[in-house]
């Protein structure tokens, strides 16, 4: 029963019935590995079934009962995920939980969660556990995975996983009846049932509860298998947290789906070397991960001997000439080609090998944005690597990258079944299956977030580029308005135009006001270079600024960014009216950028009132003296008459007709 | 060394239990001397089941020697001693060995040209019995019992946490896990005692506090009686339940390790007040 | 840059265990051997099967045999010349006794005597260490060499002195003697060589392998730890003479046709001591490679005067050759003490983990 | 049988005291020269921890050296010079290319490389002075010939050979010398402080390398008088390596390192020997001078493990 159909379109609608059904389908292929011991130790989806059922049934005579919550605590462990299953088979509700937070955040959740049950890995959990009792009152049982260290615990109320599991097994073999009776008390719930609770670690306040129903998590994760074509020949490593959607997705809701097999490293200290021996087709990792990777590349090469060195960066040279080209399957010369295949041989292949991606099929990265070098480096080694943009309340997938449709700045097309909207606000909606039932126990926080009518807000502000592709832009809160109405996203618009070497920094204005304006710094170095080029003389930041050759360049930068923005309809009515290039450097010694340089958008704007009141009372320039700190730490002021230009700008949609054209 | 007193309060059970347990071995009166030199002079004293027994002693009391004479690697001109109730005569070290007695080595004593995983397997040498026919057919009976031990080490390499270097030869490791390989390859033995020669020497604070752990996990995990030779006096008294002090080669004290930190015959030993 | 690993996981402890857990590494092997049965057969003329392969064959088998002594358990023996011999004379004596059994038996079975004899020169090794050792085992040397030449019994009483190997048929084939065909010889070498290389490989990576090891290394902890070392030598000892013997006796039945007394002097001794050195102690690799350098290069030596055109005495060509040899084997333990074998892992790790130095 | 082994070799001695006599006279001479073999032996070894395999080799190297140039028209004496010479150019580049480059190897290493050294020097002496014996020039040397025969009792006659009375001789003047060459020079308690301690040699400010090239060349002369005093008696071929073989056992007896050692465990081997062979030998076909030695070295090691004159070992773990 191979290929992917017998996986994707059966119709169960739990992941007990699909565990059901893969010890049919699937019995003997491997569902579950784990390094232990010095070996992969592997079981197959039929022994997969044996272990769930002895155990379910052990929690049901502990007396787990429906609805009750089992927290889930320890690093990825086969018999934690199974013990999901187990639980959801009873009509119970796994919550798992960060297991290296802090003690009292843990104990909010599970205090909040009102877990009865708790499996966990090892001492050190049960410790933590243990040490939280009163903070805890609802929690009855407590189960550990290894028995290492606790021989000596007396509590009557610790059991240990294969103990549970002994109480399962017996009554199996002494009640024949018992099987069925478990499979018709799991057959009763359907899809639309709570499958499991994860808290997201909000930003701010409390971690909330979110409840995924077996629908959400079902159905999206035969979206996410066919989107990807996955099927049971898939092997993946699961590394991150499990109370983690990511992980909760991709190492059991898409493997219990697609039937796929799932990887536990041994340890944390050994994560290379057994990707290196899984070789996972299927990978998922947060962008640091493969920044990771990156860095360790380039730093070990850096102690190779020179030849090799040379032989290194001439092959990634021509990686990045063609390698992502030829991954998007398009025209490259046959001369290139030959050399890419020498260098497939050479390094490529090599590389690949060294980080265990030889077979990956698909790989994604998602949680931040990835820098574009980063991203690019693994694509033209010919890793498929994407983006994809997700969150708890979505059961992960929003938005995806087709294959062949890989574009730096954005983050995909919607991914099956999911439907996207920009709010008025600018801020990013969607509606799909996967949508999560609601934060536990806290209605108010449900309703601000998920409409009645099923959409949700990300509280990411976006725009849909006109390749269907999604742009994240921006946080929602920091999108304002112009008076007209308009949309107006200033980190957009500052990064549109700092994409230009000429141009350093951007500050643009126009919430609440009638148009949108700016203030710029020219890049001293790619502009000094330009100006030594065309000599043209300078003495100072100041003098160069305001050098009307450099103005006109500026000027043609701007006009460029509001032809695009003309060619966005939802950013086509904030174009740039009126710039001025600022007579000084903002400079993080003045206050005007923070530390990690990033500008000070309200302070900057009291700094220069007069020159913002200048850029919408009309004026052509604007004399203006400012306080600064010299490199000694002098204080000193500059007096600079500052010229304000106006900008046309352009009809929506005209710089599309223009790309059209 | 908080941790690990806080590891002792964790289980209850442990705590006192171990010295009730009777008696493992006894020294009589034993004596040893190298032409002349006087190694060891005339000391006795016993070691129970299940308990953990420091030897301690300023530099050059004998404690190495004492251990030597335990494994029979010397043999005393004088005195006996008792092994499980028998009295035993000269006994070769591999006797000893067989007879359930392994140790550990000051300056470690690893077999450089073998991974960790071949060292500690080593351990199992005195388990392992197929014939040299069944070794070289492999496959079979020969195969099936190095799966067997191979398990057995394994438990102990998960036990020490010593995954990330299984396949490493132990010459590249650092100090301080050699110490945990060579423990690790005691281990496998599965002595009834374990006779460790100060098996913290050279170790930085966090790597005592781990090897102590390891130390009292062995004690309570598999009951293991252990004799230790150690300098570093908080963990002498952190981890024994009795202690014996020797300075040149003599006894000078003998009991729990408060009462003998106590001892006005130690503090002089340590502080090198002349005799 | 050859090794992809990526993916070679092994989900039993037989995997693991097993001689080669790389498969690059099985495949490697699979097309050495075949190559030695299929391909050298086919194409080889006798001169390259008589005066190199089988040699190296036989080489390679002593080589095997002295790296367990002193590769493995490290006792250094200077005797491996005599006990070949004693394979060599042993398996002469059981044919002439039993005309009718199959040859190709009496020389495994010859090495049954040299293990023995070897077992009984191993005693020392209980009080005698290192440099001592080996000088005690160069009496086994000069006693048995001796013997070759004082018992008439062991040659038949040849006017001679030395031994001719009589005409034999195995499995209806004329297997040694003068008018035995070459690629029978190199066959039923081959054979044997690779069959014993294949068990003692076996051996090593078990109890035994371990229990010398650890003698090796540190003999003192082995005994703490319950090796007994008297019997563990002696079956070194008994093991390695064992096959220095098979080794001995393949040289006269199968390559030589006839020996006398001084085809087993000290001078064996050394050249296959070099082998094992130069090919690395501890490796059974290393001692085919070391075989390979030490009876190779000579031979290869001898052709280069005729190659480049100007006519040496012949003499001559053997004195350079002698101290070219001499000078090379100086050099390359300077280069590297840890011999070919240590070579190779170096460069294999660096395969492993190309394109990066570590 | 048992009568032949155990009584009548004592029956010959006391019937013939004459050639008892005379085998121990045979017997004292061999062990004079195995003695000075042994001795370039142990000078090498104590100074470096090298056990210079080579050494048999040096003395047919020398002797043919010396030979050879006299044969092509280079007066004796000047011969002899020139031969020095050449023993001290073959212990500097000893030195420089084998011994510096493998300094802290472990000893097989280092066996392995002398072994390797004797395989360059045969080929090199075959090369330079052709394979094929040669006659010592002994009265060239001056040294004596001839010999001297005394009357025995009343019918027994004992025959000296004066070249074994000079080699003698010159045996005794060479261990003396070098005796007073460790004990009284400064060079001398060098080599003697590197025998004991590298470290502390250093310390005292002496190169090992100096010392190195020094005892390899001591070793050199001494295996020169070898070469002439064998050369003499037999002559001057390759079979005389075989000889170094002989030394070997003296070196168990006596250990690596004493030079005493080396003297009385020769003599040791010598008598041994030679009485072995003519009372006993006869019995089991004669020839077992071959390996006698070492059949004594042996059994007197495994009581003895430390040799004659080295001191206890105390294991330590």
């Amino acid at each position: 029963m191979v290929g992917s159909a017998s996986a994707g379109q059966r119709a169960e609608d739990t992941f007990p019935k699909i565990l059901l059904s893969n010890g049919k389908v699937f019995g003997s292929r491997t569902a579950f590995r784990e390094k232990d011991r010095g070996i992969w130790q592997s079981w197959t989806w039929s022994e997969v079934l044996d272990e769930i059922r002895a155990f379910s049934i052990g929690l049901q005579s502990l007396g787990l009962k429906p609805k009750d919550k089992i927290a889930i605590v320890g690093a990825n462990r086969p018999r934690l995920y199974w013990s999901m299953v187990a639980a959801q088979a009873l009509g119970a509700v796994p919550v798992p939980v960060y297991s290296d937070s802090v003690a009292e955040e843990m104990a909010y959740v599970l205090g909040h969660a009102e877990v009865r049950f708790a499996v966990v890995e090892d001492q050190e959990q049960v410790d933590k556990l243990l040490s939280m009792g009163d903070e805890v009152p609802s929690l009855e049982h407590l189960i550990y995975d290894d028995p290492r260290g606790l021989r000596d615990y007396q509590q009557d109320h610790l059991h240990f996983f294969d103990t549970v599991q002994a109480i399962g097994r017996k009554q199996l073999s002494e009640n024949s009846g018992l099987e069925a009776e478990w499979v018709n008390g799991f057959s009763g719930y359907q899809g639309s049932d709570i499958a499991v609770m994860l808290y997201t670690s909000g930003t701010t306040g409390r971690p909330k509860g979110v409840m995924l129903s077996f629908d959400n998590l079902v159905i999206s994760a035969r979206n996410g298998n066919a989107f990807d074509n996955l099927d049971e020949t898939e092997e993946v490593l699961a590394y991150l947290p499990m109370a983690w959607i990511g992980d909760h997705v991709f190492s059991l809701a898409q493997a219990f789906t697609a039937g796929y097999c799932v990887n536990c490293p041994e340890s944390m200290d050994t994560i290379d070397t057994d990707r290196l021996e899984i070789a996972p087709t299927y990978f998922f990792a947060p962008p640091r991960v493969y920044e990771n990777l990156l860095t360790r590349i380039m730093v070990q090469m850096e102690d190779a001997g020179k030849l090799k060195k040379k032989m290194f960066d001439y092959f990634m040279g021509v990686a990045r000439k063609v390698g992502e080209n030829i991954l998007n399957g398009e025209q490259v010369s046959f001369g290139d080609r030959l050399l890419y295949n020498i260098g497939e041989f050479c390094v490529y292949g090599p590389l690949k090998n060294r980080m265990g991606l030889t077979r990956l099929k698909v790989g994604y990265t998602a949680g931040e944005a990835i820098g574009p070098e980063i991203f690019q480096f693994f694509r033209s080694l010919g890793l498929n690597l994407k983006q994809l943009y997700g969150q708890t309340e979505a059961s992960v997938y929003i938005t995806l990258q087709p294959d062949g449709e890989i574009y730096g700045d954005t983050v995909g097309k919607p991914a099956p079944d999911v439907e996207i909207k920009i709010a008025d606000n600018g801020e990013v909606m969607y509606r799909s299956p996967g949508v999560f039932v609601g934060y536990f126990k806290n209605d108010e926080a449900t309703a601000s977030t998920k409409t009645p009518d099923g959409w949700v807000h990300t509280g990411d502000a976006g725009i849909i580029a006109d390749n269907g592709h999604l742009k994240i832009i921006d946080r929602a809160k920091d999108v304002g308005k112009l008076n007209d109405g308009a949309l107006f996203a200033p980190k957009y618009i500052e990064n549109k135009l700092k994409f230009f070497p000429n141009i350093k920094e951007a500050v643009a204005f126009g919430h609440e006001r009638d148009m949108v304006t700016v203030f710029i710094n020219i890049d001293l170095t790619s502009v000094g270079s330009w100006a030594e080029r065309n000599n043209v003389n300078y003495a100072s930041y100041q003098e160069l600024a305001s050098n009307p050759e450099v103005y006109a360049m500026i000027e043609s930068h701007v006009d460029q960014v509001n032809r695009d923005l003309a060619g966005e309809p939802m950013m086509a009515g904030a174009q740039i009216k009126r710039f001025l290039v600022l007579h000084k450097e903002l400079d993080a010694d003045d206050g005007e950028l923070t530390r990690t340089q990033k500008v000070r958008r309200s302070f900057i704007a009291d700094r220069y009132a007069p020159l913002i009141e200048a850029l919408y009372d009309g004026s052509t320039s604007k004399h203006v003296r400012t306080e600064v700190t010299f490199e000694d730490g002098r204080k000193g002021a500059i007096e600079a008459t500052v010229e304000i230009r106006d900008m046309k700008t352009y009809e929506p949609g005209a710089g599309f007709q223009e790309a059209a054209e | 060394m908080n941790a690990l007193v806080s590891e002792k309060e964790l289980s209850p059970a442990a705590a006192g239990a171990p010295a009730a347990g009777e008696e493992l071995l006894r020294v009589d009166n034993v004596s040893l001397s190298f032409g002349g030199v006087k190694a060891i002079t005339n000391i006795s004293f016993d070691i129970l089941e299940g308990e953990i027994r420091a030897i301690i002693g300023p530099n050059g009391a004998g404690k190495t020697s004492m251990l030597n004479v335990i494994n029979g690697f010397y043999h005393p001109q004088e005195g006996t001693i008792t092994w499980q109730g028998k009295v035993r005569r000269k006994m070769k070290p591999y006797e000893a060995a067989s007879n359930g007695i392994a140790r550990t080595f000051q300056n470690v004593a690893l077999f450089k040209g073998m991974t960790t995983l071949d060292n500690i397997m080593s351990g199992r040498s005195l388990k392992m019995h197929k014939n040299f026919f069944w070794q070289m057919l492999w496959r079979g009976p020969a195969e099936a019992e190095e799966i067997e031990h191979r398990k057995k080490v394994e438990d102990i390499i998960d036990f020490l946490e010593i995954q990330a270097i299984r396949k490493t030869p132990v010459g590249r490791l650092p100090y301080g896990l050699q110490k945990r390989v060579e423990l690790g390859r005691a281990l496998a033995m599965e002595p009834d005692l374990l006779l460790l020669d100060e098996p913290m020497a050279g170790m930085n604070l966090e790597e005592k506090e781990d090897m102590s752990r390891f130390i009292i996990d062995v004690n309570q995990e598999f009951g293991t009686t252990i004799a230790l030779i150690e300098h570093d006096m908080g963990v002498v008294m952190d981890l024994s339940d009795r202690v014996v002090v020797l300075d040149y080669g003599k006894k000078i004290a003998d009991g729990p390790p408060e009462e003998v930190q106590a001892s006005q015959a130690v503090i002089d030993a340590y502080l090198g007040v002349s005799h | 840059m050859f090794y992809r690993e990526a993916g070679q996981f092994k989900t039993s402890y037989q995997a693991d265990q097993a001689l080669m857990p790389i498969r690059q590494d099985r495949i490697g092997l699979a097309a050495i051997l075949l190559i030695a049965f299929v391909a050298i057969p086919f194409f080889a003329n006798d001169f390259f099967l008589t005066s190199i392969m089988i040699p190296f064959l036989v080489f390679s088998l002593a080589a095997i045999g002295l790296n367990v002594l002193t590769g493995f358990c490290g006792q250094l023996s200077l005797g491996t010349g005599a006990f070949m011999g004693v394979g060599a004379y042993a398996a002469y004596k059981l044919t002439t006794i039993f005309p009718d059994a199959n040859v190709i038996l009496m020389v495994l079975l010859s090495g049954v005597f040299s293990a023995g004899v070897g077992a009984i020169f191993g005693l020392p090794s209980l009080r005698i260490k290192g440099l001592y050792l080996a000088v005690t085992t160069l009496a086994a040397q000069f006693f048995l060499e001796w013997c070759f030449i004082r018992i008439g019994w062991l040659y038949n009483y040849n006017a001679s002195g030395a031994i001719e190997i009589p005409h034999r048929e195995a499995f209806g084939v004329v297997v040694s003697g003068a008018e035995s065909s070459p690629l029978v010889r190199y066959f039923i070498v081959l054979t044997i060589t690779v069959g014993i290389a294949m068990l003692m490989a076996n051996v090593l990576r078990g109890r035994i392998g371990r229990s010398w090891m650890m003698i090796r290394d540190m003999d003192i902890a082995a005994e703490l730890m319950g090796i007994r070392p008297l019997q563990t030598k002696l079956l070194a000892f008994a093991v390695s003479s064992y096959i220095c013997g098979v080794a001995g006796a393949m040289m006269v039945f199968f390559w030589l046709n006839a020996a006398e007394p001084s085809s087993y002097s000290i001078q064996l001794s050394f050249q296959v001591l070099f082998m094992v050195i130069l090919g690395g102690l501890g490796s059974l690799a290393g001692a085919f490679m070391g075989a390979a350098f030490i009876w190779i290069l000579p031979v290869f030596l001898k052709f280069i005067p005729g190659v480049l055109g100007f006519d040496v005495a012949a003499e001559a060509v053997e004195h350079v050759t002698f101290m070219i040899v001499g000078a090379l084997i100086i050099f390359f333990l300077i280069v590297e003490p840890h011999g070919f074998a240590r070579l190779w892992q170096i460069g294999k790790q660096k395969l492993r983990v190309w394109p990066f130095p570590y | 049988m048992l009568y032949d082994i155990f009584i009548d070799p004592f029956v010959q001695m006391y019937q013939m005291p004459d050639f008892f006599l005379q085998v121990l006279w045979e017997g004292f001479v061999a062990g004079i020269l195995y003695a000075l073999i042994a001795l370039g032996f142990v000078l090498i070894f104590k100074a470096s921890g090298v056990f210079n395999f080579a050494q048999g080799i040096m003395v047919v190297f020398a002797g043919l050296t010396l030979v050879g140039l006299h044969e092509n028209g280079v007066p004796a004496y000047l011969a002899l010079l020139l031969t020095i010479g050449v023993m001290g150019v073959l212990a500097y580049s000893v030195e420089r290319v084998v011994m510096r480059p493998l300094v802290n190897q472990p000893d097989i290493i280092l066996l392995m490389a002398t072994i390797g050294l004797t395989y360059f020097l045969i080929g090199f002496g075959e090369f330079v002075f052709g394979g094929e014996p040669k006659q010592m020039i002994t009265q060239e040397l001056g040294l004596p010939t001839g010999s001297t025969a005394f009357e025995f009792g009343e019918r027994g006659l004992v025959i000296l050979q004066h070249i074994d009375i000079a080699a003698a001789v010159i045996a005794v003047i060479m261990v003396a010398s070098l005796g007073i060459f460790f004990n009284k020079t400064r060079i001398g308690r060098a080599l003697r402080a590197v025998a004991d301690d590298h470290q502390a040699a250093l310390s005292v400010g002496i190169s090992l390398n100096q010392i190195w090239a020094i005892v390899w060349f001591a070793a050199g002369l001494v295996a020169l008088a070898t070469g002439i005093m064998w050369g003499a008696r037999s002559d001057v071929s390759f079979a005389l390596e075989i000889v170094a073989f002989k030394a070997l056992p003296v070196l168990i007896l006596g250990g690596f390192t004493s030079i005493p050692g080396a003297i009385v465990g020769g003599l040791i081997i010598g008598f041994g020997e030679k009485i072995g062979e003519l009372y006993w030998g006869g019995l089991v076909g004669g020839g077992i001078e071959s390996w006698l030695a070492y059949i004594i070295a042996l059994i007197f090691l495994l009581f003895r493990p430390q040799g004659l004159f080295g001191e206890k070992i105390i294991e330590r773990v």
